[in-house]
């Protein structure tokens, strides 16, 4: 079982001793509502100290850096130092992913891993603790929440994660080679659950499957929350989809389900190749879609087609780019 | 000819086959056939609109990869139909519904049989029912 | 309550004749659609135009004769609707809704000296004060265009100028950003005609009304030449509240409901697009 | 004002009195992935009233998130447009169960949507709508109503108000909308007894000291302007993603867009549909110019447009303290704390 605060101590005894003058430090912090943490943007020394790590830590802090680096190109003038970003394992799979997409520099970047045993996303945090809280902590493995009636509420923590922590094929530390790891064993202990959830396109037919898609994607309100929290989606501020300039434009801002399909179509076969399914698309949705059906999917297809897992190696050059000779046709 | 029954053929311009362009149009009236400058130019996005706008299929006609006239063009765009197909999938759409036929010379003939292997295909499958039912016939 | 008119549904014109000014901006002259026929139009609003299948798009009125019943639009093609109406040809049907905004406050300029100043696209809005006071000569004691473009293939409205110089008490000055083999006129941008060291500079500010105290200046242009007309008008400590902008917001229905015009506390469809200098000073730089 | 009692148990009755009178009752309870949502409801059991109120607000019965304006034909003799007024529309709605927050935002949705270029398609809506209040008894942790000066337990605004109790509500019919439906209730209202009256008070004192705080906002009120170039929006815009979560589950954002369609040469249709000020494309300038470029602007347009230029617009907040802002965020940017930021910065 992990020790939260001795991570956090680790984390920021580490940060503290690489901090250079000009770095930008990522992590995560308290926000001031219940149940979710927030990420941090660190300039200053002093601020490590309010750095906190703990199972709400479920934001991928990838996605900033595109969007940083980006500014730094446009605005001509690099940040003086380093970018710092402090990942979960499977997040880091995002870091490596970018930095083979060739999105993010690789020498100005350090990115630190911190082991963690599962994260719960607020939903699920306010089912285990029975409603509204008003705080909550977490000690030796439980949640200690306070409700808005001022009564303890305690929840063991064990198999209470997100879809992405259950599932086997996601929960995996990518080759660590000149990264800084954090944990108390040194070395990464695998803890999610063995058993492989089937996918529903193994498992239903496929007018079942388009059933289901149906339904879950009919509840879809088009508010961008699944593109823009993406770290694969790193064109999302100037994405074809808001093309306003078109006459005929590939998609309407329509929120029908033909233009909900095509959207989401368009998503996940941008992101296919370099998916690394950290689950964030499913825990922003406010709607609750299990968009994990699709990503679990195309993340699987990496394997068997390619033999590695996307954001595995930060040297295996893109995917998409062009059919190999060799490779049978499709 | 209502929308649902319609299949969308990019033809490869560097084919320069403009025999075999009639042939297709005489003998299969439900395709429409878009002209492109390179069989790279083909953008899965527009066979998504069509196909989610009730079109049948999407098929692409180009050289066999190797001999393109652009060197990459089919390189390109076998590999995007690869990860179209394979989302179409994961949404349970049938992938087959995009399909590439890479064309070596003198093999017309072969090259009709496919379409009409593609075409009988795919008109056992279901019509997707995602817009709404046409308010206006056409 | 539910029997209100529906402000979204377009009327239809016919469009009667076509002009290409430069090679960006082409004038429609549009029939007024029946439902219309009477409703008042004051220089400075503007009309929702629709080109049905693609879209809607803001036009200023260059000019609204009640007569002939006829609105004329000068649209350039900037965008994916503006490109295809440029296709459109005489005799076909155009959708009109409007007119909407403030307009330029014509009770308030009644007597006064009028100084215009157009950049480039800035003059087709502006036209229709221009053509306001040809319609009602004596309402302005004097009225000075003054108007600048890039280069002498940007000009628009050659005839039209022409004329306006012919008009008493009018006086037009027009000047070019770059010097051309074939043009001896004035060169640099039209803010320099406010200054008081430009060889042409403006008569009313300078001569005829010094002290400004009978003087409104409107002006229209792309948003990076106000900073330059606030910068010269505040050298000569050209009072604030006497002069007229148009901002030229990103707008979709024009009634101040879908919030893309949204500028500070104001609605640029609503209380624009004709906002006094004193107002823009309050808003945000949004715009 | 005559407060009656209904008992929970006679609810069904009523049920099957509206739908009757052929009317659509719509309420919070569980869909099919117990996701809490506002859905049409058949039954009293089908509704979950001891919830808190579902995260997409029900604003989506009134201003629909895509809605043809109208379609169009061209022929040889003109164009014919046929407005779009969506059958479900016109058929009368009871929204059943909607807490104070809920119902000043239909308020003020009725009130942005009139004004001097009514909407008519909205204000039919609202029109063919009748608001059935509830008493907050369950508020998120989000909540902060009573900072926007609306309390747990007001009825203003709503057609009938009920209060509710462990087995019956007391209901009060507010306005002629409310009494014209009082038929269905008739048959099962009970009078009420001594001591209802001080059920509201019991209800509204502990959702009171449920809510985590309470901004003293009166003190910026006209004043948040001042705000604009203070550099604590920064720490948010670094964190914000830009997407729609915020303004699309607001029960009180009301921006759209418009957009065509052509569906053939001659035929095709106008639509609207939600739109967001935290979108890059929402201000776009046609020539490339986009007057709020970066995020930090789009954040601070959402914040002072509902507690600055609404204020000076309309008198009133557009914010009804719901807190589904708060809970939406994915990133867990909290409105209140930069509430209490701009407060702190004026205060300098």
């Amino acid at each position: 079982m992990i020790n939260w605060s001795k991570i956090t101590e680790a984390t920021r005894h580490y940060l503290k001793s690489i901090f250079q003058p000009g770095d930008v430090i990522l992590s995560y912090t308290e926000s001031n509502t219940p149940g979710i943490m927030t990420p941090l943007v660190i300039r200053e020394a002093e601020a490590i100290d309010k750095i906190i790590l703990n199972p709400l830590c479920t934001q991928n802090l990838s996605v900033y850096l595109s969007e940083f680096f980006q500014q730094d190109i446009q605005s001509g003038n690099p940040a003086a130092g380093k970018w710092v970003v402090t990942v979960k394992p499977c997040d880091a799979r995002s870091v490596i992913q970018m930095i083979s997409d060739e999105q993010i520099a690789k020498d100005n970047l350090e990115m630190v891993v911190f082991d963690c045993d599962g994260t719960v996303t607020t939903k699920s945090l306010k089912n285990l603790l029975g409603g509204e809280i008003r705080s909550v902590k977490f000690e030796d493995h439980q949640a200690k929440g306070e409700t808005l009636a001022n009564k303890e509420v305690t929840a063991d923590l064990v198999g209470s994660y997100q879809t992405k922590c259950s599932d086997s094929a996601i929960c995996s530390l990518p080759d660590m080679h000149d990264y800084s790891f954090i944990s108390e064993s040194n070395r990464f202990v695998f803890h999610g659950s063995e058993k492989e959830n089937a996918l529903i396109q193994d498992t239903l037919s496929r007018e079942d499957c388009f059933q289901r898609v149906s339904e879950e994607l009919s509840k879809c309100i088009r508010c961008n929350a699944c593109r823009n929290v993406c770290p694969a989606c790193f064109c999302s501020d100037r994405c074809v989809m808001d093309k306003p300039k078109l006459a005929i434009p590939y998609i309407t801002k329509e929120i029908t389900l033909d233009q909900i399909f095509q959207y989401h179509l368009i998503r996940f076969y941008h992101v296919a190749p370099n998916c690394t399914a950290c689950g964030e698309c499913e825990r922003a949705c406010p709607q609750g879609i299990s968009l994990s059906i699709f990503y679990r999917y195309l993340h699987r297809l990496n394997k068997q087609l390619f033999g590695a897992e996307s954001g595995s190696s930060d040297s295996d050059k893109q995917k998409l780019l062009s059919y190999r000779f060799g490779e049978d046709l499709v | 000819m209502a929308s649902n029954e319609l299949v969308f053929l990019f033809l490869c311009r560097a084919l320069k086959r403009k025999r075999l362009l009639q042939t297709i149009k005489q003998e299969f009236p439900s395709i429409r056939v878009i002209e492109v400058p390179c069989i790279g130019r083909f953008n899965p996005i527009l066979a998504f609109k069509m196909i989610t706008a009730g079109a049948k299929g999407v098929l692409l006609l180009g050289c066999d990869p190797g001999d393109c006239h652009y060197r990459e063009g089919n390189l390109i765009s076998e590999r995007r139909i690869l990860y179209a197909k394979e989302t179409l999938t994961a949404f349970g759409i049938h992938g087959s519904r995009i399909q590439a036929i890479w064309y070596n010379p003198g093999k017309d003939k072969q090259i009709l049989h496919d379409i009409k292997l593609f075409l009988s295909e795919i008109a056992r499958l279901p019509m997707l029912t995602l817009k709404p039912t046409q308010k206006k016939e056409g | 309550m539910s029997n209100q008119p529906n402000h979204y549904l377009p009327s239809f014109g016919k469009i009667l004749e076509t002009k290409q000014e430069n090679s960006l901006i082409k004038s429609f002259l549009v029939s007024v659609p029946d439902t219309m026929q009477n409703t008042p139009v004051l220089p400075g609003q503007f009309f929702q135009l629709s080109l049905l299948g693609y879209g809607e798009v803001p036009i200023s009125l260059s000019e609204y004769n009640p007569e002939k019943k006829t609105y004329l639009f000068c649209i350039a093609n900037t965008g994916a609707i503006t490109s295809k109406i440029h296709q459109l040809s005489v005799g076909e049907e155009i959708g009109i809704r409007g007119p909407y905004g403030n307009g330029f406050p014509i009770a308030a300029l009644k007597g006064k000296n009028i100084i215009v100043v157009a950049g480039g696209i800035g003059l087709v809005p502006l036209r229709s004060i221009i053509h306001y006071s040809l319609t009602n000569p004596g309402y302005f004691t004097h009225l000075e265009i003054l108007f600048g473009t890039k280069s002498t293939s940007d000009f628009i409205y050659k005839e039209e100028i022409k004329q306006w110089r012919l008009k008493p008490d009018t006086t037009v000055k027009v000047t070019i950003d770059k010097a051309e083999k074939a043009w001896n006129g004035n060169v640099g941008f039209v803010t320099s005609f406010l200054q008081e060291n430009c060889a042409d500079h403006s008569e009313i500010l300078f001569s005829l009304d010094p002290s400004f105290e009978n003087t409104v200046i409107l002006v229209v242009g792309p948003p990076a030449m106000y900073k330059n007309v606030f910068r010269a008008l505040e050298k000569i400590e050209f009072p604030d509240k006497k002069v007229y902008l148009s901002l030229e917001n990103h707008m979709k229905c024009g009634i101040g409901k879908c919030g893309h015009c949204n500028c500070g506390e104001k609605y640029v469809c609503l209380d624009g697009p004709i906002f006094s200098w004193l107002e823009m000073k309050s808003l945000p730089k949004e715009y | 004002m005559d407060t009656n009692r209904i008992y929970k148990k006679d609810m069904n009755q009523v049920f099957s009195a509206l739908k009757k009178l052929g009317m659509a009752v719509i309420g919070q309870g569980f869909d099919e992935k117990q996701r809490l949502v506002f859905k049409e409801v058949n039954s009293f059991q089908e509704l979950a009233l001891q919830e808190i109120t579902p995260l997409q607000p029900v604003k989506s019965f009134l201003f629909p998130p895509t809605e043809t304006m109208f379609s169009y034909q061209k022929t040889e003799k003109g164009t014919r447009l046929t407005p779009e007024q969506e059958a479900g529309a016109s058929k009368k709605k009871i929204l059943f169960g909607l807490r104070p927050c809920d119902v000043h935002a239909i308020e003020y949705i009725q009130k942005f949507y009139n004004g001097n270029f009514p909407d008519q398609p909205i204000s039919h809506y609202i029109e063919n709508t009748i608001v059935v209040g509830i008493a907050c008894a369950t508020p998120s942790n989000a909540c902060f109503c009573t900072t926007m000066g609306i309390s747990p337990v007001s009825s203003s605004g709503a057609d009938i108000f009920l209060t509710p109790t462990d087995d019956f509500f007391l209901i009060e019919f507010l306005t002629e909308k409310g009494k014209s439906i009082q038929s269905a209730f008739a048959a099962s209202l009970k009078a009420s007894e001594a001591n209802d009256g001080n059920w509201k008070q019991k209800i509204e004192q502990s959702t009171i000291n449920s809510l985590l705080e309470k901004i003293d906002v009166e003190a910026i009120k006209g004043k948040v302007n001042q705000a604009y170039d203070k550099p604590f929006w920064k720490k948010y815009s670094d964190v914000c993603i830009a997407c729609g979560g915020c303004t699309f589950d607001c029960p009180t954002c009301t921006c759209f867009d418009v957009r065509d369609v052509m569906e053939s040469k001659s035929d095709g249709y106008r639509y609207r549909a939600w739109d967001s000020c935290s979108f890059a494309s929402f201000t776009l300038h046609a020539s490339g110019h986009n007057p709020r470029n970066s995020k930090l602007e789009r954040l601070r347009q959402r914040i002072m447009h509902k507690y600055h230029y609404t204020v000076a617009n309309m008198q009133t907040w557009s914010c009804t303290g719901c807190g589904r802002c708060i809970r939406v965020c994915p990133v867990g940017i909290n409105t209140r704390s930069i509430l209490k930021d701009i407060k702190e910065a004026l205060h300098e």
